[in-house]
């Protein structure tokens, strides 16, 4: 008896080391899902601008239908005071703090808006649900979300649409149809060159990198990886991608994750690039703290104050801003120009406050700009 | 002259329902052996749990030398060198024999800042205790989960002296002892008193009273009955005090013809403690399963009824061959067990008497899964009545009854599935007198009259003399001899049970 | 004999009003008083808490923390615990999509094979506890992430979309106006609270947790009784996984993380006793119920989750530490 | 039952002391020792590991991997010499020959490479020296620490002797599979990146290994780990001194565990219904008050985790030492016995005058105490404090205490074991992604190797019982 338990150890233990799945190489992850990418045009990123602008043409030239949905006899609330739930992935962590301070912002300086912010303690899709749910019985004229999964979320968005609410989503996108506009920081496509020219910049061509990412299944970071691989097998196809790691939301993780790509690779690593706003200043501490600043780069979205630190003392030289305050604040307002009846399917553009005229691509997602680079020079104009 | 040492005085104490001890009066005088004796519930345990500080009396006093002292907690009362060793043997079972000694009062180191336990001491200490008790080849390093029940005691005791207790309460220290473990037991307990320890000592085995005590206390239902010296009293003098009646015969056998062969064995093994055993039993008989602790009768009996599902040989019920891998199949070929451990193995005690009689016919008091509640009813108040069961009713939860009645219980529980044969393992352990002649006359009963089987397993000799109609001995896991009642006596046995083993045995300290 | 008067006296008389009284201060009872009185207070501060449609959406919510709920009732009655369900509600979901989207099975075949695998993952529990002896918080706590991970492995990342029409009656349609899901949830609680509280093996399982040695040598078969429960743990969460697919309408590798916790906390605040020997279907519904209408009730009254976490937490400890008062109370008398 | 031959006496024999001294004399040698050809340099070792990579040049490591293989020879021979005479324990004997083994392997290695001109050796020297260190820590540990010295028994009739080998065993194997197939694992940054990115866990199990010996559990520790780091931070950014951050959460800590013990020990209600409700109401006070916000500005000294003293990151040194501590505390003083007691037999324990009440308070306490420490050393590792709980602390924790030897039915375990377990399990996590296992499967393969630790555990017991 003892003995058959001892040798199934030794035996399952062999399994587990041996017979499982390895190589990250052969099967790289490409944050592969079934949706289309369309790489933008190669290019270094001083044309960035440029580029972005030719995607949106480009866009225009063959407009897209509005795709997105609408809120069935919802009241005429023009003008009137309304009030707004913002229902983030979950509450508690810095990113969606941040949104929501953009969001007050915004309920200030429109005046007759009130927005409330809640969701669950954990990026729970059911939990998510409930809490929507629960606010569409309380009734209220407009609801902002940012989805913890895009389907998952769908049907109880299209509750609220029925029940003559109205929806606007921001960050994490939905199905189009459960909404009826996107607030979306950047194009995917836009991210992903960004990132992979900034990477090729500092290392060159035939860099090779590492990915930290949240999770695999989080929708965001699987597209930008995924538009980052067209934009690279286009354009640089000597760039080698090493691996991808998980890690959530959480810093320790993120920079245990960059730690380990940086101890596993040594000197073939070239560049980290982080996919998340947590992922990038613990990336580029785990960089500092091995003293590799010169041999590795680290490429990332993240907010300027994270980063100070690092772009400062000339460790990272570049990252991509992600703005979650504007993004807050450009929600509101375009919540707000929906029910004053300002801002309908098939218009191209919206007026968002302070942020001046945004662009309506893809049918119906409303642009907050291209992306946008800050290096030492301009990363102490900004103060979140 | 002999001042009492401890003397307690209009104790009482009441428990939810129940009014334990009744204005209780008990002295202990300076190195005396006290035999406290009473049935179970009479307030033994109480009184034992009061003098230990467990339970604080609601009114009466306690006064040591002279002066009153009262405790708040055990502690209280091992400072003032109590020490008590509970039936349910108070021990940690994964630490060692040093540790569970000065669990509580280990010797320290001080460093001066700090303090911390000095374990080479303690050690040496332990060591030194139990030579003391003449004990030499007791590994104090060793985890006492690993030592059998014999030498568990005596590291209760050996804990007890390292409090060098004046007075120390033993709580039937040997309901679970072996004959030669009793020995050693006794000439302990006598080596203490000579050092002028007082010893309240509790049993429900009259003849060690005799054999030991000086002085014996009588409580019954909680009342104080009477103080004698044992010198002028008699076992009957003793049993109607404890019972309030006189009990004519603690072994009530009668005749019964024997039928023919109900269950065999044959090269039964399950090493290392059964090796093949082959004996037979027959309708109407009770055989008496002898040997000591240890030797391989409970294993054997489990082993029977499917618990250790035996590695080979067979067994026959009516000639059949059966196949008996666990208790459900043995329960169905007729078979009922009464283990020796009945609070752990025979009941469930937080159940009710009407569940815990249902638990082996479960099919019977339900009709396709669905439990007949009004069946069990009938079922438990029946075994109430005929077992004569001390308790409220049927709905009583089993935890609440005295020790015989507990047992009655369990006993109850086999004869619902009207079994064949009865294997009953230390059927009057820590039973009272009362309750020990009544299942006795019930097992007697049962044979006589319905023509059961019965296996009996027991330490207790006159039981096992008494009771049985064929006696089987064990020794080391393998059958050593067997004797008709006829021929059966004291000290054929005894040998049989423990030659050669008796020297082993010394020198392993077990 | 006076002892025994004493305690003749003390004898429960089997009338009406002392019936009433044991059901009133049951584990049952007492909860079930906390839980009207908060549900009556939650319908003074807002009158979108108590209405019909609102209180079945609430059903359609907690089906699968129910479901799971009835089986970890059984395994914590025996002692036992069982932290992996989470984990197996998402590798059932997982399987469910993955066995229809890459090896294309039908999708009702993809359906059963996914119940089947999550009810395999429980028998292994299972089988491990009873055979192996593996403590059962230690065997499902190594599951727990076992299967997970195998869910992870086995999705890829991907999540299974589009499924068909039917496929949603279960998790979003209404059967006669009720949430169909609650149907089963509600059937399920039946049966299974008939079974724990009336059959034999109902009896069995409160014998096991408070004694199991005796449970055995009793002659009841434990080990296949305990086999049983852990499989039918994983059959429910499979189960579950199935309906919370029907409900989202996809497939992740991360859901029903966490659950667990829901669930246990469900049960104790049902008044089963986490030590075993002790509980009831009933006792673990009305707690799944509770806290359900809490999480509702109190959105509705705009308080945000992060509070209402705060108040359930604070309710789980409150109705035990309420629950132990009173039941020492009724031995007291 | 019958006959059982006499136990040893179990006064530790010179010949552990032996064990020690080697290992000691060896560790400081290897660390301390200037290496005579490198005169230019004189450096040594420890200044090299602290020196940047470029410094790590191939010949100062030569002379340093140069006494590897002469000191494991010796521990080896010394191991096996234990083996034979059995005097001693098997479970130590069986390390040291193990790590002599492996050291030697790594010797070879090492030349093998130097032949062919490849490679950093910073790698081969940061093996040698882990290896040392754990070996030192262990043959110290296993004769100081209860196992090894009071169970005289374990030692001579099994062959593995308690958890912790097995864990060591587990640990060595592993870095020696491992480092076979890609030896960057082995680097000295790695795995000190690895010890010390866990160390917090490490120190949160100790206190949760005391609760479970005691017969409770805890699951709010994550949440209270999380709302002790933001109020360190805040404290710290508020501009109180360093000290008195790095303190009051250990404060704080220790006043939930007050409140905690309270309700488990006066109220009776049982832990883990306690701690699922602290779970919620900590994590929901955590995200009301601090609403997501991040510490950030934190000033220079505040980050503890941060220093290297002797180029030990510091929080290898604290999980360390408080391991030691605590383990030896567990074994020398009163409460730490009693602890075992209370975990053992309750009622013995009440009978023999513990007062249960006050063993509980205190260990919850002391469990808050140290879940205040390893939030320190949690807050002070980067420039930035999350507001959120670290995801799935407190079931990491518990895994660690229970792989570690922790009964989880209270009554035996030590804290050696849950510290090595955390090691144990954190080695595992990286070096899966080292041999390059799909990212999809870690998790799977993870939980696999958790359950035959587990079972191991299970199977040593069993042996134990016959």
């Amino acid at each position: 008896m003892r003995k058959t338990f001892a040798i199934t150890l030794v035996l399952g233990l062999l399994v587990a080391l041996f017979s499982v799945p390895t190589g990250a190489q052969d099967d790289r992850w490409d944050g592969s899902d079934d949706l289309e990418t369309n790489p933008l045009a190669c290019g270094m990123e001083e044309m960035m601008e440029e580029d972005a602008e030719e995607g949106d043409e480009e866009e225009m030239m063959e407009p897209m239908e509005y795709d997105g949905g609408s809120a069935t006899d919802a009241p005429d609330m023009a003008g009137q005071d309304i009030v707004l739930v913002d229902v983030p992935k979950l509450v508690g962590i810095g990113y969606f703090a941040a949104t929501t301070q953009g969001q007050q912002e915004a309920a200030e300086e429109l005046g007759n808006v009130t927005v409330t912010t809640d969701a669950p303690t954990e990026a729970n899709i059911d939990d998510q649900i409930q809490v929507i749910d629960s606010y569409i019985t309380q009734g209220v004229d407009g609801i902002l979300f940012a989805a913890n999964d895009p389907v998952a979320i769908a049907p109880v968005l299209r509750t609220a649409l029925e029940s003559g609410i109205h929806v606007v989503g921001y960050d994490a996108n939905s199905e189009p149809d459960a909404r009826e506009w996107f607030v979306n920081q950047a194009e995917f496509n836009g991210i992903g060159k960004a990132m992979i020219d900034s990477l090729v910049d500092q290392m060159g061509e035939d860099a090779s990198f590492g990915i930290v990412t949240s999770t695999f299944t989080t929708p965001n970071q699987a597209r930008w990886i995924s538009e980052m691989w067209a934009y690279a097998s286009d354009c640089y196809p000597d760039l080698e991608w090493l691996e991808t790691l998980e890690a959530q939301e959480d810093a320790v993780l993120s920079f245990q994750q960059a730690q380990t790509l940086i101890n596993k690779y040594g000197e073939d690593l070239d560049g980290i690039v982080a996919m998340t706003s947590v992922a990038t200043p613990n990336s580029a501490d785990a960089v500092q703290q091995a003293g590799l600043c010169e041999d590795i780069a680290v490429v990332g979205l993240a907010t300027p104050n994270d980063m100070k630190p690092y772009v400062n003392d000339g460790c990272v030289r570049d990252a991509i801003l992600w703005n979650p305050v504007d993004l807050g604040y450009a929600a509101v307002y375009v919540m707000r120009a929906i029910i004053d009846g300002e801002f309908a399917p098939g218009d191209t553009s919206v007026m968002a406050g302070k942020l001046g005229e945004l662009q309506v691509v893809n049918g119906s997602e409303v642009l907050l700009g291209a992306p946008f680079v800050f290096n030492a020079e301009n990363i102490n104009d900004f103060d979140f | 002259m002999n001042e009492p040492l401890l003397k307690l005085s209009g104790i009482n104490k009441y428990f939810p329902g129940v009014h334990a001890l009744k204005d209780v009066r008990f002295e202990v005088r300076k190195g005396e052996v006290h035999a406290l004796l009473g049935e179970n519930g009479a307030g033994k345990s109480t009184m034992i749990k009061i003098i230990s500080g467990v339970h604080k009396p609601e009114t009466g006093s306690i006064s040591l030398d002279g002066q009153r002292v009262n405790f708040n907690n055990p502690r209280d009362a091992q400072n003032i060198g109590i020490a008590t060793i509970y039936q349910e043997l108070g021990l940690y079972p994964e630490l060692s024999v040093a540790e569970n000694i000065f669990m509580g009062h280990a010797p320290m180191k001080n460093w001066g800042l700090f303090k911390t336990v000095d374990w080479d001491r303690m050690q040496r200490r332990a060591e030194e205790l139990l030579g003391e008790l003449n004990i030499y080849n007791l590994d104090v390093q060793a985890n006492v989960g690993t030592l059998n029940v014999g030498n568990r005691q005596r590291v209760e005791i050996a804990k007890a002296l390292s409090l060098d207790a004046q007075i120390l309460i033993m709580d039937e220290p040997t309901a679970a002892l072996t004959e030669s473990d009793v020995e050693q037991l006794f000439s302990i307990v006598r080596l203490l008193r000579e050092r002028g320890v007082s010893i309240i000592y509790i049993s429900h085995r009259l003849n060690e009273v005799f054999e030991l005590a000086d002085r014996v206390t009588v409580l019954r239902d909680g009342e104080y009955i009477g103080t004698q010296d044992v010198k002028d009293t008699s076992e009957s003098d003793l049993i109607s005090m404890m019972v309030g009646r006189t009990i004519d015969n603690l072994f009530p056998k009668q005749e019964s013809e024997i039928g023919d062969v109900v269950l065999e064995v044959r090269n039964l093994n399950h090493p290392p403690l059964t090796n093949n055993i082959s004996f037979k039993v027959h309708a109407g008989e009770i055989v008496g399963l002898a040997g000591l602790v240890g030797s391989g009768r409970s294993e054997t009996a489990q082993v029977i009824f499917g618990v250790l599902p035996a590695e080979s040989g067979e067994i026959y019920i009516n000639n059949q061959p059966v196949h008996i891998q666990h208790p459900s199949e043995a329960v169905k070929h007729g078979i009922g067990y009464v283990p020796e451990d009945r609070g752990h193995q025979g009941l469930v005690k937080e159940m009710t008497i009407r569940e815990n009689t249902s638990m082996a016919v479960l099919d019977a008091v339900s009709s396709n899964t669905f439990i007949n509640q009004a069946k069990e009813r009938i079922l438990a108040d029946q075994s109430i009545e005929q077992l004569s069961i001390r308790a409220t009713g049927a709905e009583q939860v089993v935890n609440k009854l005295s020790g015989g009645n507990q047992q009655k219980v369990v006993v109850s529980k086999w004869l619902a599935s009207n079994p064949q044969i009865l294997i009953m393992d230390e059927p009057t352990r820590g039973v009272d007198v009362g309750a020990k002649s009544e299942i006795h006359r019930l097992m007697s009963q049962l044979v006589a009259e319905q023509g059961l089987a019965i296996l009996m397993i027991s330490s207790e000799l006159p039981e096992i003399l008494g009771m049985s109609d064929r006696i089987l001995v064990m020794r080391e896991g393998r059958l050593v001899g067997e004797f008709t009642r006829a021929e059966a006596n004291q000290e054929n046995i005894a040998t049989a049970m423990m030659s050669e083993v008796i020297n082993k045995r010394k020198e392993a300290g077990g | 004999m006076t002892t025994m008067d004493k305690i003749k006296s003390t004898d429960a008389p089997m009338n009406l009003a002392y019936r009433l009284r044991s059901l009133l201060f049951s584990q049952e009872g007492v909860l079930f008083i906390i839980m009207i009185v908060s549900v009556l207070f939650l319908a003074t501060r807002t009158d979108k808490f108590l209405t019909v449609s609102n209180l079945l959406q609430q059903g359609r919510f907690m089906t699968e923390v129910g479901l799971i709920a009835i089986p970890m009732t059984y395994i914590i009655i025996t002692g036992g615990i069982d932290l992996s369900v989470g984990s197996i509600l998402g590798l059932t979901a997982i399987i469910l999509g993955w066995t229809w989207q890459e090896l294309s099975f039908p999708l009702e075949l993809a359906i059963i094979t996914g119940i089947i695998a999550g009810t395999i993952a429980g028998f292994i529990n299972g089988f491990f506890i009873v055979r192996v002896k593996v403590p059962p918080l230690i065997m499902t706590l190594a599951t727990l992430a076992l299967y997970r991970g195998l869910a992870e492995g086995i999705s890829e990342a991907k999540s299974a979309r589009g499924y068909p029409e039917w496929f949603f009656q279960l998790g979003q349609g209404d059967f006669l106006g009720v949430p169909t899901q609650l149907w089963l949830l509600i059937v399920a609680v039946i049966i299974f609270a008939i079974i724990l509280a009336r059959t034999q093996t109902g009896r069995a399982l409160y014998a096991i947790g408070n004694n199991e040695t005796g449970a055995r040598f009793s002659g009841l078969t434990v080990d296949r009784y305990l086999l049983f429960i852990y499989t039918l743990s994983g059959f429910m969460s499979g189960l579950a996984g199935y309906i919370f697919v029907s409900r989202v309408s996809t497939t992740r590798s991360d859901m029903g993380t966490g659950i667990e916790l829901d669930v246990i906390a469900a049960v104790v605040l049902g008044g089963t006793s986490i030590f075993g020997g002790t509980g009831s279907v009933i006792g673990t519904m009305i707690g799944v119920v509770l806290i359900q209408l809490l999480k509702n009730g109190l959105a509705l009254t705009g308080v945000t989750s992060d509070a209402t976490i705060i108040v359930i937490g604070s309710v789980l400890i409150f109705a035990i530490l309420v629950n132990n008062f009173i039941q020492n109370r009724r031995l007291g008398m | 039952m019958i006959a059982k031959q006499k136990a040893l006496p179990a006064r530790p024999k010179p010949i552990h002391f032996l064990g020690i001294i080697l290992a000691a004399a060896l560790l400081s040698a290897y660390l301390f020792l200037p290496f005579a050809n490198q005169p230019e340099l004189g450096a040594s070792t420890i200044a090299m590991i602290t020196e940047s990579k470029k410094a790590n040049e191939l010949g100062i490591f030569t002379n340093g991997l140069a006494l590897i293989p002469f000191a494991s020879l010796g521990i080896f021979l010394l191991g096996m010499w234990n083996v034979i005479m059995p005097k001693a324990s098997r479970a130590i004997s069986l390390m040291m020959s193990v790590s002599g083994l492996l050291v030697i392997a790594y010797f070879i290695n090492f030349i093998k490479d130097y032949a062919e001109e490849e490679a950093t050796y910073i790698s081969q020297m940061g093996i040698g020296f882990w290896i040392i260190l754990i070996v030192s820590i262990l043959t110290i540990l296993q004769i100081l620490i209860p196992r090894g010295i009071t169970e005289a028994r374990y030692r001579i009739t099994k062959l593995y002797g308690n958890q912790e080998s097995i864990i060591v065993f587990g640990l060595l194997l592993l870095i020696f599979v491992i480092g076979v197939a890609n030896p960057r694992f082995l680097q000295e940054r790695n795995l000190s990146d690895i010890l010390s990115g866990n160390a917090y866990i490490a120190v949160a199990a100790l206190g949760m290994s005391m609760v479970i010996i005691t017969g409770n559990i805890d699951i709010s520790v994550g949440s209270l780990v999380g709302l002790l780091a933001v109020i360190s931070g805040r404290l710290v950014v508020a501009g109180l001194p360093t000290p008195m951050a790095w303190l009051i959460p250990l404060i704080v800590g220790g006043l939930f565990g007050a409140f905690i013990g309270f309700l488990v020990a006066y109220l009776k209600i049982p832990s883990i219904v306690v701690t699922l409700g602290m779970l919620s109401i900590i994590k929901g006070i955590l995200i009301i008050w601090t609403n997501g916000e991040r510490v950030t500005g934190m000033p220079e000294d505040y980050f503890l985790s941060q220093f290297r003293p002797l180029g030990i990151p510091m929080p290898i040194i604290i999980m360390v030492v408080l391991t030691i501590i605590v383990a030896l505390w567990m074994k020398y003083s009163r409460t730490g016995r009693a602890f075992y007691a209370l975990g053992g037999n309750a009622d013995a324990a009440r009978l023999s005058g513990l007062s249960q009440k006050r063993l509980l308070m205190t260990v919850f306490i002391l469990n808050g105490v140290f879940v205040g420490i390893a939030s320190v050393m949690y807050s002070t590792q980067f420039n930035i404090i999350q507001a959120t709980p670290p995801p799935g602390l407190e079931l990491s924790v518990i895994t660690a205490s229970v792989v570690g030897g922790v009964s989880i039915l209270g009554g035996t375990g030590t804290v050696v074991g849950s510290t090595l377990a955390t090691l144990l399990l954190n080695f595992i996590r990286s070096a899966m992604i080292f041999i390059n296992v799909s990212p999809f499967w870690l998790k799977a393969v993870q939980g696999l190797l958790i359950l035959f630790t587990v079972l191991a555990d299970l199977i040593r017991r069993r042996r134990q019982r016959l």
